[in-house]
């Protein structure tokens, strides 16, 4: 193996680990610099755009502008004609199962909720029951990590999982091998199922969500936990003295004093949902009922070659996002009273 | 076959992209929530939200414009850039791409660790006559700590296992490609030799493992205790 | 060594790229020219992006050509009628070949490797201890079909899990084997071509019989059914074969499979453990036709190095070093056939020169939208035979709009 | 020059939470002056605003004679003691320290020795690699104390850098901020709920009371001529007594005695009476006035014997011997110094005598 | 029964920090017990261990009859004002209060009256619906003490309640607990750096330093007859003088003068002579012990006048009436009282008188 370019490579690498921070922390004290010119008055009014200057660049440039052309696009043909709503049009005809429907259901009822707050309550419970246990670090690290999985990889060991033999035979899935070995049922096809019915297909999309839900929940922890030790020990001490049990302690002091890091967990999870890609990528391609806006928005752009049609469902993604914009403008207007 | 896997170039490559793809969003998302936390400015809330908004942008939508505007205006290939000569010129879209994409979220948690800081601290600096630089290095980013290492595990953590970004950016020449597109092609193959596959995925994964090991030690308790009273 | 230089994209890498660069090796040896590979697994995204920002490779070979023919019909890339030696073209390839990668007149793509659909597997040591015979007609199966279920056993293996994105495809070879085979070759046409409707009696009637095969109660021909056949990997769907007693005798699938046979059972020979047979043909008429699929060459960008390499893809000389190495095929008229490794390697090269009606395959002519519809169908068929109308119907509407938007 | 000048500052929070009213004073340069008042009168906010940490609502603050409303905190020299402590957690007590000073570039061993010379003073040298999570309540306000006392600043801001610390402690320190004063030639604030520290420590004292200046003055002036009801009430331990009383020819009547008065006030006023517990002793005087009071309550501190009973109708404190005899219940004659007699208009609540 | 018992006590925080050092005391049930000591002796560690907030390294600690070493805070029924008031920032003044009593399950219009009443008495009516970042330092204090005098537990610990809140406010919240203590019933420990709540308030007063206890007495016990140098230094104020002596037959001998001691000792002991400041007072009485002091500074507190000066080479503090005219520099005449004299043994420093 040619690990032999480590070496010979090795002074780039350094060069780049101390140049870049030098490079940015030359803008910043150069700026400051600049700044500390200005009058009294003015200082304060410009300062602000030097610290937020190269983000906003940076995320115009990659995100925001692109952003704005999707909103053109999605108003055009392949052949950049204008063709209004046409788009739309198609990604919303055939009512229930036609158009973007289905993903439209996948990602607002089943991966929006159930996704969301499995995350969020999984990686609350384990951050808080996690703070107290012994080993802390170690059992963090097991649940962090299937986040350090590549997506790829998630899919082939939750294929697994869920592997389904015909019934009889020996279940190599785990899932199976409990439904069949505990339960005494017939062994499950979790992906291809769609129970209830067909077009309430609740079981597979579960699979889909509990596996990428087990691929997510180390990020909710390690924030989490982040923020729960963050709360002053002589809160949780009065609470104690004032009679309260831990869980009171969790419902009423420890909860509302996580409140805003739980509200950007929750957001970044909502946002995750909503483009929730590959593990149905990886596990059923959309098929049975599963496919979501992300993934239907791909389909459209790469293979199908439609960059109106994806345009039209990336917009669709991005208005489903601004409730829970409009809920964090509410929490950010509490948390400023606050302080 | 291991020869000819490249992966230990690949591995290299992998640093090359994370290392930087890393600091450059979260130090200038650092400054940006520092300024959103605690600056005042016209607009901010607003364009607070814009930037949480824009972390649902499909990454797949920017790509065409974003390499158009790459190749057609500033011809930064990955061709002209590696027949310039400087070393790691090649991975600079790659770096500012990953920082766009990764601000947002960079922005956004920050802000809302830098906001909890006690409001006295900030008072208490600014009589000890600590300017903004002062206050911001040796304030905001040592209590910050626990916040800024989980962004850096979570940053790491997606550009290291990041594949489609790096595919479009750099593509999947030996000489840039990371460590996620040699593991891609590995599997794409029919019958590849699967012990290869597991010693690569295992490497891929070990990384980002060891970066969350040695960054635990900062996720301390109570840091801002015995500060204030009330 | 100032030859310049060709950049190249394809999906094939591993083991393939390794076989793909013994290829170029003796044209960079005689020429000087270097051939930059990259390999990719998401090639159309790779590709649509590149080639929309305006930095495409010079050459790519994609395993669909409808995503090259896309970029045709948009003049991404380069007719090739007068950049490549069109006389050695056609002195080495036959006429259908040359057809298929023409648009609008003009040639866009050409064709390197092959694979020919629609090969029956079957175990051979389980055939003789059953005393069963290959069946010359189709009629002839059902009659196996029926004897081999007469025992108590499924007849056949069937899977159609391909691990994500493209689930169904290995459904959607036995529809497109059966509407060639059953309706000929206008029939099949119209079909790729988004004018023979889905619900039309032809291609109804295609579906039913895939049915027949499959069984009544949707599945009872099939081990595992059909949570079995969704749930299993193209990949180990033929595995029960070799088991002692056989779980299925017959399993529909391309060439390449025998490298997962034998990935499985190490042990497994061809032609004495395991062999095949083409899908007997169903409409007299329509006998000898065969469906065949392959990796299709465009070019983005002209220049003498492009050409030459293009050129030489095209020859015999370049194509048979892979062939040696096995599972693939050769278009080309000139390649002797003793170069193929094996015996069915080499039967299966020699039953693609006897074809008499020869396809590409269907789907991957489709539009997109259209061909992922259609593999779903597959899916949604297997699972519920009865609903045949309305998938039908589903796939009546995709096929109304999938044509327009491309 | 490092005078202050609060100039008709307002400060409100909310339109109807207006914690300081048209608040005016003059700090000389170098003086010492003590702000007191009770608790939530807005004494902090004052000092906030001069610290630039507070908008100010409406009116001025000068320091010398730069007008100092948008100016940074940073930039107008000033060192606080935080009520709240502010400290740097994550820095231990030396560093804690040695900030402000590292901010005005001083020289390592300059700060080093600093540092050390004020950690001793305070009694921390055993503490200084300690972090502020390591320490007892009243080592952290040593630890803001000593931040602020390291520097040389224009003006020092001190809310209640004592409250904490013991009798002894805050004894010794109290001596060595008024040599610091001494030393520096600086202008002091120093906010206190402590009586012997307003009395002993300020040039001058201010009292506030919801918000508005009651009045300034030196500490003699303060306690022995209180402007008003309130300043006569809040300053003196125990509390002054009140009796209310009519004027009638020379003399105010209350319920239970009667009382010359030294100054003559329009006959038929009615008010308040003031004298404080001091004033009534077990020492009768002849011709003097005399009370004859009932005790309820008997306080031993110690060092003196105070007496809580009633004398007609009014209940009224007195301070006597802490050797006299006296139980509850018990009757005692005790005398009235009317030096310190005070008058009060019982509209106005002003001091008339 | 909620008498408190350390038994044998030891807090180490790590090896060679030892906070609180072999700690016994029986505090009684119903017992006001206050405890008093220098900063950072140890005072809040021990009552952090009472409360459970703190692992007891040594020792056990019983409430009642029952050793509570491994009691979990919150079944200790025990309520606690924190040094650092520790207030839920997320909740209202009202819901601080209501807290524990919710937390006990009381019905809402209990909780309501009670909260109600607390707010009351702390001065907080108007503040119920404000967040604490909105408050004083000294309302917050008060929203502090509110959440444990709400509550009817078994042991109130109060760590330095008042320290915040002006004179006033503090003498009236003072008699509130004291109420509070006699309707209740329960036992009280409080910490306290305020020498007249620790003289007024305390059936007993423990004295620490240095983590270790020195003595524990009733208020008198302790004014009038500290165990050891370190009580009678720490307890009044101004601090008691001390002067190094020798005995010789009957009387003890400074550099400056002589007194007698109302009780033998043996001849040739050196040690510290010890008195209080109102011990030496203008009032010279025939035949009593006078003392010539050369002034060095005159501390006029209102209510009283201090004289700082030397007699002979001692330095010592004489408390006189606020209207003798003295200046810095005078030399004055002042008499000393032998019924407070305190004799200390050089060595052990432990009261021998
Ligand atoms: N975590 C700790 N590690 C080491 N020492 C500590 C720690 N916490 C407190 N101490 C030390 O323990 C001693 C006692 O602290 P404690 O808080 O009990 O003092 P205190 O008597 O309440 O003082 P104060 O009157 O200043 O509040 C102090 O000297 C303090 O520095
Ligand atoms: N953010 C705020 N919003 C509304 N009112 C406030 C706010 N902050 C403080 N106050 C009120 O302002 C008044 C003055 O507060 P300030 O802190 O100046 O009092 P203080 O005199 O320092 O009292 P203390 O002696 O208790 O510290 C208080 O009544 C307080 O409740
Ligand atoms: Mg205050
Ligand atoms: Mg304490």
């Amino acid at each position: 193996m040619d690990f032999g370019v480590l070496l010979t490579d090795l002074p780039t690498l350094v060069v780049v680990i101390l140049g870049v921070p030098a490079l940015i922390g030359a803008y910043i004290v150069g700026s400051e610099f600049l700044v500390r010119r200005l009058s009294d008055k003015r200082r304060p009014q410009v300062r602000p755009w030097f610290w937020v200057g190269p983000a906003l660049f940076l995320v115009a440039a990659y995100l925001l502008l692109p952003a704005i052309g999707t909103v053109f696009q999605s108003f055009e043909n392949n052949n950049g004609n204008f063709i209004g709503l046409g788009n739309y049009e198609s990604q919303f005809a055939n009512f229930p199962t036609g158009g973007a429907w289905v993903a439209i259901r996948n990602n607002v009822f089943f991966w929006l909720i159930f996704y969301t707050l499995f995350t969020l309550a999984f990686g609350l419970i384990l951050a808080v029951l996690f703070d107290r246990v012994l080993y802390e670090n170690i059992v963090k690290s097991l649940i962090f990590m299937p986040m350090a999985i590549s997506s790829v990889a998630l899919g082939v060991i939750w294929n697994f999982m869920y592997q389904y033999q015909s019934p009889g035979e020996s279940q190599l899935g785990t899932m199976n091998a409990l439904v069949t070995f505990v339960l005494h049922h017939d062994p499950v096809s979790w992906l291809q199922d769609q129970w209830p019915t067909p077009t309430f297909n609740i079981l597979n999309n579960l699979a889909l969500i509990g596996a990428a839900t087990w691929g997510i929940t180390g990020f909710a922890l390690v924030i989490l936990s982040a923020a729960l030790k963050g709360i002053p020990a002589d809160l949780l001490e009065a609470a104690r003295v004032d009679g309260a049990g831990e869980l009171t302690i969790f419902r009423r002091v420890i909860f509302p004093l996580m409140m805003p890091t739980i509200v950007v967990v929750g957001t970044t999870l909502v946002i995750f949902a909503l483009k929730a890609f590959d593990v149905v990528y990886v596990m059923t391609a959309g098929n049975y009922g599963t496919d979501v806006l992300a993934y239907r928005m791909y389909n459209q752009l790469y293979t199908a070659g439609n960059s109106g049609g994806a345009s039209a469902v990336a917009i669709i993604l991005l208005i489903a996002v601004v409730p829970v914009l409009i809920f964090n403008l509410r929490q950010f207007r509490a948390v400023e009273a606050r302080r | 076959m291991l020869e000819q896997s490249n992966l230990g170039q690949a591995f290299f490559n992998s640093f090359m992209i994370a290392i930087p793809a890393t600091v450059l969003p979260v130090t200038i998302g650092a400054f940006a929530a520092y300024a959103f936390a605690w600056m005042n400015f016209p607009g901010r809330n607003y364009i607070f939200l814009a930037l949480v908004g824009l972390l649902a942008v499909p990454l797949q939508l920017t790509f065409i414009p974003v390499l158009h505007f790459y190749v057609q205006n500033l011809h930064w290939t990955t061709d002209n850039l590696e027949a310039t000569g400087i070393p790691g010129l090649p991975w600079v879209p790659l770096w500012l791409a990953h920082a766009g994409y990764g601000l947002p979220f960079s922005i956004y948690l920050l802000a809302n660790f830098f906001r909890a800081l006690p409001s006295d601290l900030f008072e208490s600096a600014e009589i000890d006559g600590a300017g903004t630089l002062t206050v911001f290095f040796r304030l905001v980013m040592p209590l910050s700590v626990p916040a800024i290492a989980s962004l850096v595990i979570f940053q790491f953590l997606w550009v290291w296992n990041d594949l489609l970004v790096a595919l479009i950016y750099v593509g999947s020449s030996a000489e840039v490609a990371p460590m996620t597109v040699n593991l891609a092609n590995l599997t794409t193959s029919l019958g590849a030799g699967s012990n290869l596959l597991t010693a690569a995925a295992f490497f891929s994964m070990i990384v980002p493992l060891i970066v969350f090991l040695s960054l635990q030690r900062y996720f301390v308790r109570g840091i801002l205790a015995g500060s204030v009273k009330g | 060594q100032n030859a310049g230089s060709v950049k190249v994209i394809a999906e094939w890498a591993s083991t393939e790229q390794a076989n793909f660069l013994s290829v170029l090796k003796p044209f960079e040896d005689s020429t000087g020219i270097k051939v930059q590979y990259e390999s990719t697994r998401d090639l159309s995204a790779v590709l649509r992006t590149r080639v929309a920002a305006g930095n495409p490779p010079d050459l790519a070979a994609a395993p669909n050509p409808q995503l090259l023919t896309q970029f045709a019909q948009q003049g991404k890339v380069i007719a090739l009628d007068d950049k490549i030696d069109m006389s050695q073209l056609k002195q080495n390839y036959s006429q259908s070949w040359i057809d298929l990668g023409t648009i609008n007149g003009k040639l866009y793509q050409v064709y390197s490797w092959v694979s020919l659909k629609g090969l029956i597997w079957y175990n051979v040591k389980a055939f003789q201890a059953k005393s069963y015979t290959v069946p010359k007609t189709f009629d002839d199966m059902v009659t196996l079909q029926s004897q081999i279920k007469g025992t108590g056993t499924t007849p056949w293996c069937v899977a159609l899990k391909s691990g994500g994105a493209d689930d169904g495809w290995p459904g959607s070879d036995w529809l497109k084997e059966i509407v060639l085979s059953q309706s000929g070759p206008d029939v099949y046409d119209k079909w790729v071509a988004g004018t023979q409707k889905w619900s039309s009696p032809e291609i109804k009637a295609a579906f039913t019989t895939w049915g027949k095969v499959l069984g009544p109660g949707d599945d009872s021909n099939v081990f595992g059914g059909s949570k079995g056949i969704t749930n299993t990997s193209f990949k180990t769907g033929g595995n029960p074969l070799f088991t002692n007693p056989p779980k299925c005798y017959l399993h529909n699938q391309a060439s390449f499979i025998t490298t997962f046979f034998q990935e499985a059972n190490p042990n497994l020979q061809p032609v004495t453990d395991f062999n095949f047979f083409p899908l007997p043909d169903i409409t007299a008429s329509y006998a000898g036709a065969h469906v065949v699929s392959g990796d299709a060459w465009s070019m983005f960008h002209d220049s003498p190095q492009t050409r030459k390499l293009l050129n030489y893809l095209t020859t015999a000389n370049a194509q048979v070093i892979w062939v040696k190495k096995g599972g693939k095929i050769s278009p080309n008229k000139q390649t002797p056939l003793d170069s193929y490794p094996d015996p069915i390697s080499k039967e299966s090269a020699q039953i693609l020169v006897d074809t008499k009606i020869g396809k590409y395959d269907a789907t991957d002519l489709m539009p997109a939208d259209m061909r992922s519809a259609a593999w779903k169908a597959c899916l949604d068929f297997v699972t519920n035979q009865g609903k045949l109308d309305s998938i039908l119907a589903t796939l009546d509407q995709v096929q109304a709009t999938a044509y327009k938007s491309s | 020059m490092a005078s202050v000048t609060y100039d008709h500052v307002v400060k409100r929070y909310t339109a109807d939470v207006t914690v300081v009213k048209d608040f005016n004073v003059d700090i000389k340069d170098k003086e010492f002056m003590v702000l007191v008042g009770p608790s939530g009168c807005g004494k902090s906010t004052a000092l906030r605003m001069l610290a630039g940490l507070e908008a100010i609502t409406e009116g001025k603050i000068l320091i010398g004679d730069r007008v100092v409303n948008n100016v940074a905190a940073k930039d107008r020299d000033i060192a606080m003691v935080f009520q709240s402590y502010a400290l740097y957690p994550h820095m231990s007590v030396y560093d804690n320290m040695a900030f402000p000073l590292q901010m005005a570039h001083m020289k390592k061993s300059e700060i080093d020795k600093r540092v050390r010379n004020a950690s001793r003073i305070l009694g921390l040298d055993n503490f200084l690699k300690r972090k502020p999570r390591a320490l007892s309540g009243g080592q952290r306000q040593r630890v803001a104390l000593g931040r602020a006392i390291v520097r040389s600043p224009k003006v020092f801001l001190l809310d209640e850098p004592l409250s904490n610390l013991d009798a002894k402690l805050r004894g010794q320190t109290r001596v060595e901020l008024q040599k610091l004063h001494r030393d520096l030639q600086t202008t002091f604030i120093y906010v206190t709920h402590d009586q012997v520290e307003a009395m002993t420590m300020g040039d001058r004292i201010a009292i506030m009371n919801a918000g508005i200046l009651q009045q300034v003055g030196t500490p003699g002036e303060i306690y022995d001529h209180p402007a008003n009801l309130f300043v006569a009430g809040f300053i003196g331990t125990p509390t002054m007594n009140f009796i209310p009383a009519n004027v009638t020819n020379g003399s105010a009547k209350a319920s239970g005695f009667e009382v010359k008065l030294p100054k003559a006030l329009p006959a038929g006023s009615k008010g308040t009476l003031g004298f404080r517990p001091e004033a009534v002793t077990d020492r009768t005087t002849d011709g003097g006035t005399t009370l004859d009071m009932k005790v309820d309550v008997v306080e031993r501190l110690g060092s003196d014997q105070y007496l809580y009973g009633s004398v007609g109708g009014d209940q009224l404190t007195a301070r006597v011997d802490p050797r006299m005899a006296v139980a509850p219940g018990d009757r005692v004659r005790l005398g009235l110094d009317t030096r310190g007699l005070h008058f009060f208009d019982g509209e106005s609540e002003q001091a008339l005598l």
